[in-house]
């Protein structure tokens, strides 16, 4: 294909943003606030779809727009305000004491991003839109990963997987050209939704039967 | 009687099933069941029996015959049934059991009327007895591991048939673990068999699986054997072995894979125990003769060393053991392990000749072992019918509680007597005469080779001595103690005759008994299809003289014996006090009296001569191995002179058991427990756990 | 070998004959040995006769077996001692069985009387039993590992046989093997028939005996039978012992003079192993009952050795 | 007539009705209907696919070979047993109070959906599409097992969800790999992102990517499928979820869950061409086979080790199929379905024991099952032997040809290992269930019996009986049906 003529600009976009959206997962790891927490999601989301929005730009590929408009509908308005309610309900503001302090939850975030590059080594050659997509988009999987089992409360366990999610899309992004076929894009786009509705469904109950959305308490099945 | 085996092996087979499902329906109206189930069982099983006969008495070089039961989908297997020498031989065993025990059976049953299920237990009884007949008859490797797993899953059911005590329950859990890993075994032993078959016929096709195609193998393995090529087969050939021994010495109950045997044949009912001990532990030997002489080849020495030792071993344990039992059925239990000891110290013998080259003598151990699998299905089955005719008229194995019987019991007393008089191995009957094949081929075997090893022939010559000996005491225990002097109890005082099927079932296997005993020549003449199979010998002709009634060792003025000549002679011999009552006793007059109580006012039961009492001078004897443990309470007034109530305890360690199973068992349990903890119930463990699983993976996919 | 009734019949009448006098001879020459004057050599004889007149007192808790087993016993010993060869090499009987029949009859006896001793319920008779099958169960190891010593250098259980072998110059008889196995074999022989140090024959205290225990209940005929059941069966064993290893001027056919000479050397080698058993029994004490495993682990230890010696000196 | 759209349409009709009109009485029998229904398309499927080789719709959107007609039968075969067998058993609850009639409701919702989904898993022809429709079937189930929310169901849903859909992500981003090193050497967007279409083009794929993308798959899918590290979830939902789907969670959503992990088995095979994906698939079979053993030794709670016990199975199949050989795979797919048919009759029976003695505590059940609900032990006990791997049930045949096949094939550690793993789990299973079955009961249940004893019977019945059947008697489409399939895995089409 004949790149356009700005095609050096998009890729340094991309990676800006990209780069950007690792910051705030880093924010994200270490910050106990939860609404700061769903604000910080809601922000990568929205460069999530920027970057989206910019393959789209640049490689013209009409449906790529679509991606980048449902990711604002979804992650960066109707997701965070769900999530808000949920919390404005429940009325716990703060994350209690993680599984590592944030000194240490640094260190292992850098170390998944360390991991993250290594894999995604072998194929820069193949991504044509910035250099180190496919590595952050590896690591925002990784930290979210971690940051699932980091965290105790329901509620961020869940905007930690959200935040996978995302690093998921990243990659899909990163990898493919033009994203992947719009059926699939809807298909992941909806059970994401639906996901996470059923996540506040099970939030709301756990929290009606065990007065507590920390998930620590949740250990009688054992053996 | 000219009748083609398959018609009535076909009519036995099907009178199984038919069996099983009419108890089944019938389930409801148990007096029909029993009779149905029963009856059908044993006319079936008298099928079988004349199929058997017809064709052993055949003779050698009848042809085989062979069928597929059922279309197959699976690949690798075929419901083949196949009747060969050795099948019939152990078919005739079955069915000859079978018949007696069902109709046994008939009188038995009556016992559960309104307390179980009499159907159940028909059911299970036909489909035991038919899937055993199909272990005997099976072609192909699968399908016999099927018919042996079903097998082992209906004693499983008949074994916990009372399953309401606690005990029963125990027992029947750990036959049928022990059971399954002796299959496990067998299923690795076959399938290193089927890769060897595979290899040679260059594709895994259900033949790969016939016993056919192991026989080939194994000609093969003889002949890399012989001229020391294709190690590797050899190698694989040497653990086939051991799983093999392994696999079906846990059926065989030999030391030190026997616990289950003691533990599960007391508490099923006695018709199943009788039917278990006959027949079912047989199967093992089934298998291993089957193993070691059609399929694996020219052994090795060591395989006959090790056959023979262990066959010694189990003998000696087994009847030590059972000295110390005074729960009769655990008794016979213990006694099943010393004759299969018996038997495994003639099949180990005919390794070593095989081995040596010697094909007679070799036989004639084969046919030793094979004559004494048949008598100790015989006699052991009697046997344990008659305590479980004794169980139901008094209501306890314990045999402290039992005595006096034989005036309460005559039918059941005489029939018990022959079988313990079988068993020790006495004149005439037909114990005798297997354990003196056994001797006169371990005699013979001195001979054979200058290699040291031959001092185990003398060696376990003597230790089956030992055993004939304790045995005898053990049996003098069994029935003294069982039918003779005072009743011990109310429930003995008060014991009734058993019905007359069950003195039937009884009666026939006590005609089995003497016939075996006095008439050996028939059974060697049918035994020669098996030799001419396993060892390419026929040598009934030489080891019967004077048209068979004088059983001669094969070598030339190598001692003869002639159970019918003795046991006509000690008739005549009667003559002799007649004559010298005449002479002198004519006018001697018969009271009876009380017995000598050294001037007490009476004896008591209480004053008798106990089990554990009689067995105690070979407790002590043989203390460093039963570790007697014995407790004693006194509890006295004023006085240690003045005891008021004294308790004594006496206990004896089961060595196996506490050495080794209970701490391997206790080891298990304790990892697992440990293992438990990784399920901690902790979401953020669990995701840790699939967290490092991909860190793990995609390093390593680097 | 010929099946011939006429020698059946010479040889039952030698065993019944026979066996009484030799324990009078064995008891009367122990009282000499110790200074007493006892009982006269035929005396057994009028025992037997005195107790076949005798009325019978049978217990009224025994069942039929109690009767059964004296006839057993007797029949059993007297069948024993056919298969053995006495004065001649061939013995009568020796195509119905060989030496393992032999040993098998003569358990078969005693499981019997075993039995018969349990019956009346006594507690004497229980011990009695008790202890019988305990000795006898380690005193046949001893004796099998003996016979075999003998029956493999012969290459057969054929008594007859053997003795035909032993009686071949090739033989020797103070070869240590057969040295060992003889002794095994004596001491078998001193357990089995109830001596001194095993079990006293004479005494008078239910808790010492062993064979006399069992006999407590018996009278009449059955213990005449039973009494002369035991004395056949020594005289089988001392007979299959001398013969077996002093095979020396045993009829080879059957001519008078062969015979004769036979009978002379016969009763020669039984006053010898009398005159043994005699001197055995005076100078020792009787053992305590466990310490009688010690004396016949001695002779199965004895009996391998000699299996081993076989082994080596081939 | 457009089977595969009947097949997915007709569950789906059933819910949607249950959810809107009909009447509670008539639910399950709607239901019932449906899943018959898509059985008989289902048998017809298998025909078409025999006659035509693959089956597709809605211009390749939706694509059937032999292995979705199999899993397509497993599925409705599964789903009709329960709910034939669920329409009594929240009947009892009902009466017991332990839950409302709204939550019936849903179960009869939900339940067709969660079969629509897996029935989508089966023949969605595009990865992503099949990624979405796995994800839509643990969604569907999560609030199955949520649904009695007592403490400890909402517990084992949360588990549930929370493992399911990160292990789904990281499935995601596999078929994102997937795709993109399908688009490695095309620039411009893929023609299409179809199974059938990547399978004949694999072999042109970027090897280091297809390896990255079947390790995420793996986990993924793995997670869904319950393989040992990944099983954690497992017993939590069986245990917790009501009955019927528990059978069904064990019964088929597995095995779905480890098609869609055979897709890209294949796939990954045909690219690499070694034997890096079966390397993986054997691991973490054995691992899983080994794991369940000491669980099951110990375990107190019946419906759990149930879950372990399938965790064995489960881990047998992956083996089988990993050593990879014609005979190994058919024998893995025959034990998918002869465990499909064998699984779901324990956990009804732990159903019917769990509502007499109101516990699945083996300590408060006690011994004496068989006298209280004499029917229900009898068919446990029949099925625990099916599920042991005896005679004559089909476990045994498909065990002893996997054992057997992998020997055949040189694999001897391999198959003895398996061996030895399934004995364990026999010993453990059989001493577990000998604890309670026979006896005598606790006198507090010994009057406990009769009234309800029949109930379930019918679904146990059927499926029982269908297995006995199949187990002596393959038919001949089945059995080529079978073999095409185990052809498909191994990559000989």
């Amino acid at each position: 294909m004949n790149p356009p003529p700005s095609a050096d600009i998009g890729p340094q976009l991309i990676t800006l943003m990209a780069a950007l959206m690792l910051v705030l997962q880093l924010l994200l790891a270490v910050q106990p606030m939860l609404f700061t927490s769903v604000r910080l999601y809601a922000i990568q989301s929205l460069f999530l779809a920027g970057i989206a929005g910019v393959v789209a730009f640049f490689d013209n590929a009409s449906h790529v727009y679509v991606v980048a408009v449902l990711t604002v509908i979804g992650k960066v308005i109707f997701l965070p305000w769900l999530l808000n309610r949920q919390l404005r309900r429940i009325k716990i503001a703060q994350e209690v004491e993680p599984l590592f302090n944030a000194p240490a939850t640094i260190m292992v975030c850098g170390g998944l991003t360390l991991l993250g590059y290594l894999v995604a080594r072998p194929f820069t050659s193949l991504e044509r839109l910035g250099n180190n997509t496919l590595a952050i988009a590896i690591t925002l999987v990784l930290t979210g990963f971690f940051l699932m089992f980091n965290r105790r409360k329901a509620l961020t366990q869940v905007l930690a997987l959200l935040t996978v999610e995302n690093g998921v899309m990243l990659a899909a992004i990163a990898l493919t050209t033009y994203g992947m076929p719009l059926v699939v894009e809807f298909g992941i786009f909806f059970d994401v939704l639906v996901a996470v509705m059923i996540l506040g469904i099970l939030i709301y109950r756990i929290r009606e039967t065990f007065a507590s959305m920390d998930t620590s308490k949740l250990n009688q099945l054992k053996g | 009687m000219n009748i083609q085996p398959f018609p009535l092996l076909e009519i036995s087979l099907c009178g199984y099933v038919i069996g099983a499902v009419g108890a089944l329906v019938f389930m409801r109206r148990e007096k029909l069941a029993n009779v149905f189930s029963f009856g059908v069982a044993s006319l079936s099983a008298l099928a079988g029996l004349l199929a058997a006969l017809d064709f052993l008495s055949a003779g050698p070089g009848a042809a085989v015959p062979k069928i597929d039961l059922l279309p197959s989908s699976i690949p690798y297997l075929q419901f083949t049934v196949r009747l060969d020498p050795l099948g019939a031989f152990f078919l005739l065993i079955v069915s000859l059991l079978g018949l007696a025990i069902s109709i046994y059976s008939l009188g038995y049953a009556r016992g559960f009327y309104g307390r179980k299920n009499v159907g159940v237990l028909g059911a299970f009884f036909n489909l035991l007895l038919l899937a055993t007949t199909a272990v005997f008859l099976a072609d192909n490797a699968f399908f016999f591991l099927i018919a042996w797993e079903i097998m082992a899953l209906t004693a499983y059911c008949l074994v916990s048939f009372e399953h309401e005590k606690v005990e029963t329950r125990n027992a029947g859990v750990l036959f049928f673990i022990m059971s399954h890993i002796g299959t496990g075994c067998l299923i690795l032993g076959f399938l290193l068999l089927f890769q060897g078959t595979g290899k040679m016929l260059g594709d895994y096709s259900p033949q790969a699986y016939s016993f056919e195609s192991f026989h080939a193998l194994g000609e093969k393995m003889s002949a890399a054997f012989q001229n020391h090529t294709d190690p590797d087969l050899l190698l694989r050939r040497d653990i086939a072995f051991l799983l093999f021994l392994v696999g079906f010495g846990v059926k065989a109950g030999i030391v030190p894979l026997h616990i289950w045997l003691p533990a599960a044949h007391p508490v099923a009912p006695s018709n199943v125990s009788a039917f278990m001990s006959g027949v079912l532990i047989k199967t093992g030997i089934y298998g291993l003769t089957r193993v070691l002489f059609d399929f694996l080849g020219t052994p090795p020495n060591w395989w006959g060393v090790t056959v023979l030792s262990i066959g010694t071993i189990s003998a000696v344990l087994g009847v030590l053991y059972a000295l110390m039992e005074h729960d009769l059925k655990r008794l016979l239990a213990y006694h099943s392990i010393e004759n299969i000891g018996i038997i495994l110290m003639g099949l180990g013998a005919s390794l070593m000749f095989l081995h040596s080259g010697h094909p007679v003598l070799a036989s004639l151990a084969l046919i030793a072992g094979l004559y004494h699998t048949i008598n100790h299905a015989v006699f052991k089955a009697l046997l344990f019918l008659g305590a479980g005719a004794v169980l139901h008229a008094t209501h306890t194995r314990n045999m402290e509680e039992m005595g006096g019987l034989a005036k309460r019991m005559r039918w059941t007393a005489l029939f018990f007597l022959v079988g313990a008089v079988a068993i020790s191995a006495l004149p005439p009957l037909n114990g005798f005469v297997s354990e003196w094949l056994t001797y006169q081929s371990l005699l013979q075997g001195f001979g054979t080779t200058t290699s040291l090893v031959r001092i185990m022939f003398p060696i376990s010559g003597a230790m089956l001595a030992l055993t004939g000996a304790l045995a005898a005491a053990c049996f003098v225990k069994a029935f003294g103690i069982t039918f003779l002097a005072q009743p011990r109890s109310e429930h003995a005082a008060h014991a009734h005759e058993a019905s007359f099927t069950m003195l039937l079932g009884q009666g026939i296997l006590t005609a089995a008994c003497v016939f075996l005993g006095l008439f050996p020549a028939f059974l060697l003449k049918w035994l020669d299809p098996v030799t001419q199979q396993l060892s390419g010998q026929q040598i009934s002709a030489q080891l019967s003289a004077a048209n068979g009634l004088i059983l001669s060792n094969t070598a030339a003025q190598g001692g003869t014996v002639s159970m019918l000549g003795l046991a006509l002679l000690a008739l005549a011999l009667l003559a002799a006090p007649l004559v010298l009552w005449l002479l002198f006793a004519t006018r001697a007059k018969t009271r009876r009296g009380p017995t000598w109580d050294c001037g007490l006012r009476g004896l008591t039961p209480q004053m008798e001569y106990t089990a554990t009492g009689f067995s105690k001078p070979i407790r002590m004897i043989f203390k460093a191995l039963f570790r007697p443990r014995r407790e004693v309470q006194r509890e006295y007034d004023f006085s240690p002179y003045f005891t008021t109530t004294l308790r004594f305890e006496s206990h004896v360690e089961e060595v196996f058991q506490t050495r080794i199973y209970r701490p391997l068992n206790r080891l298990v349990l304790g990892v697992s427990r440990r293992l438990r903890a990784l399920q901690a119930g902790s979401i953020q463990a669990y995701l840790i756990y699939i967290f490092i699983t991909l860190v793990l993976l995609l390093l390593f996919a680097l | 070998m010929n099946f011939d009734p006429l020698n059946i019949l010479l040889q039952t009448i030698l065993l019944l004959l026979l066996a009484p006098l030799l324990s009078g001879c064995i008891r009367n020459w122990k009282a000499k040995l110790q200074n007493r004057r006892g009982a006269r050599l035929w005396q057994p004889y009028s025992d037997l006769i005195k107790f076949f007149r005798k009325d019978m007192v049978i217990s009224e808790h025994a069942s039929w077996i109690f009767s059964f087993a004296p006839y057993v016993v007797f029949i059993t010993a007297l069948v024993a001692g056919l298969l053995v060869p006495m004065v001649a090499v061939q013995a009568p009987l020796s195509l119905f069985g060989d030496v393992l029949a032999l040993v098998g009859l003569l358990a078969l006896g005693r499981f019997f009387l075993a039995l018969g001793g349990l019956d009346p319920g006594s507690a004497f008779g229980g011990m009695g039993s008790s202890r019988e099958m305990t000795i006898a169960a380690v005193a046949e190891p001893a004796m099998m590992l003996a016979i075999f010593t003998v029956a493999i250098s012969a290459g057969s259980t054929d008594i007859s046989h053997i003795v035909q072998v032993a009686q071949s110059p090739t033989w020797q008889v103070l070869n240590p093997t057969h040295v060992m196995a003889f002794a095994a074999l004596f001491i078998v022989l001193l357990a089995e028939t109830g001596r001194i140090p095993v079990d006293n024959p004479a005494t008078h205290l239910e808790l010492t005996m062993i064979h006399e225990a069992m006999l407590l209940e018996y009278s009449g005929r059955h213990l005449a039978l039973m009494e002369w059941g035991a004395s056949i069966k020594q005289l089988v064993l001392m007979t299959l012992l001398v013969n077996i290893f002093f095979p020396i001027g045993m009829a080879t056919d059957a001519t008078p003079a062969a015979l004769g000479i036979g009978a002379l050397v016969y009763a020669g080698k039984l006053i010898l192993i009398a005159a043994a058993v005699v001197v055995v029994e005076t100078t020792n004490a009787k053992l305590r009952l466990f310490r009688v495993p010690d004396l016949l682990g001695a002779a199965f230890v004895l009996g391998a050795l000699a299996l081993l010696s076989t082994f080596l000196f081939q | 007539m457009p089977l595969l759209t009947l097949i997915l349409i007709a569950p789906a009709v059933a819910g949607l009705a249950n959810l809107l009109l009909v009447p509670r009485r008539v639910m399950p029998w709607l239901n019932v209907v449906a899943f018959g229904a898509t059985l008989a398309f289902g048998i017809a499927l298998l025909r078409q696919v025999l006659a035509r080789g693959v089956v597709t719709e809605w211009n390749e959107f939706l694509y059937a070979d032999a292995l979705s007609a199999w899993m397509v039968l497993l599925i409705s075969m599964v789903s009709l047993g329960a709910s034939l067998y669920a329409g009594r058993y929240f009947e009892r609850d009902l009466a017991n109070g332990v839950v409302t009639p709204a939550r019936v409701r849903e179960f009869f919702v939900l339940t067709p959906l969660f079969s629509t989904g897996m029935f989508l898993v089966v023949l969605a022809n595009n990865l992503g599409v099949m990624w979405a429709a796995v994800e839509a079937t643990a969604l569907s189930s999560v609030l199955l097992v949520a649904l009695y929310n007592r403490k400890t169901s909402l517990e084992a849903a949360w588990k549930y969800i929370m493992l399911g859909s990160l292990g789904l992500a990281l499935a995601l981003l596999g078929t994102v790999f997937v795709y993109a090193a399908a688009c490695k050497n095309n620039s411009g967007p893929l023609p299409s992102f179809n199974w059938s279409h990547l399978v004949t083009v694999a072999d042109q794929f970027d090897p280091r990517m297809m390896k990255i993308a079947f390790l995420l798959a793996l986990i993924g899918y793995g997670t869904k499928a319950g393989l040992a590290p990944m099983h954690t979830w497992l017993p939590d939902a069986h245990s917790e979820a009501p009955s019927p789907t528990s059978a069904m969670l064990s019964g088929v959503s597995l095995k779905v869950a480890i098609y869609a992990l055979l897709r890209f088995h294949i796939l990954t095979s045909a690219c690499l061409g070694s034997g890096f994906s079966r390397h993986l698939l054997l691991g973490f079979g054995l691992a899983s086979m080994f794991l369940a053993p000491p669980f099951i030794l110990v375990q107190r709670n019946l419906k759990r080790m149930l879950a372990y016990s399938s965790l064995e199975h489960v881990g047998l199949i992956c083996t089988g199929i990993a050593m990879n050989t014609p005979v190994t795979i058919f024998g893995a797919l025959l034990h998918m379905g002869y465990h499909a048919l064998t699984k779901p009759v324990l956990f009804f029976a732990a159903g019917n024991i769990h509502q007499t003695f109101h516990s699945l505590q083996y300590r408060v059940i006690g011994p004496g099952v068989v006298k209280v609900l004499p029917v229900t032990a009898l068919l446990m006990g029949l099925a625990a032997a099916a599920a042991i791997g005896l005679p004559p049930f089909g476990l045994f045949f498909s065990e002893l040809t996997v054992i057997s096949g992998g020997i055949a094939a040189g694999k001897v550690t391999v198959s003895v290992l398996i061996l030895i793993a399934l004995i364990a789990s026999f010993c453990g299973v059989l001493q577990q269930l000998s604890r309670i079955l026979p006896g005598v009961p606790k006198p507090e249940f010994a009057d406990k019996n009769s009234a309800t004893q029949f109930d379930g019977v019918p679904a146990m019945a059927l499926l029982l009986g269908t297995l006995l059947v199949f187990s002596v008697w393959l038919p001949a489409p089945l059995l080529q049906g079978i073999h095409q399939a185990a052809d498909i895995i191994g990559g000989k089409q």
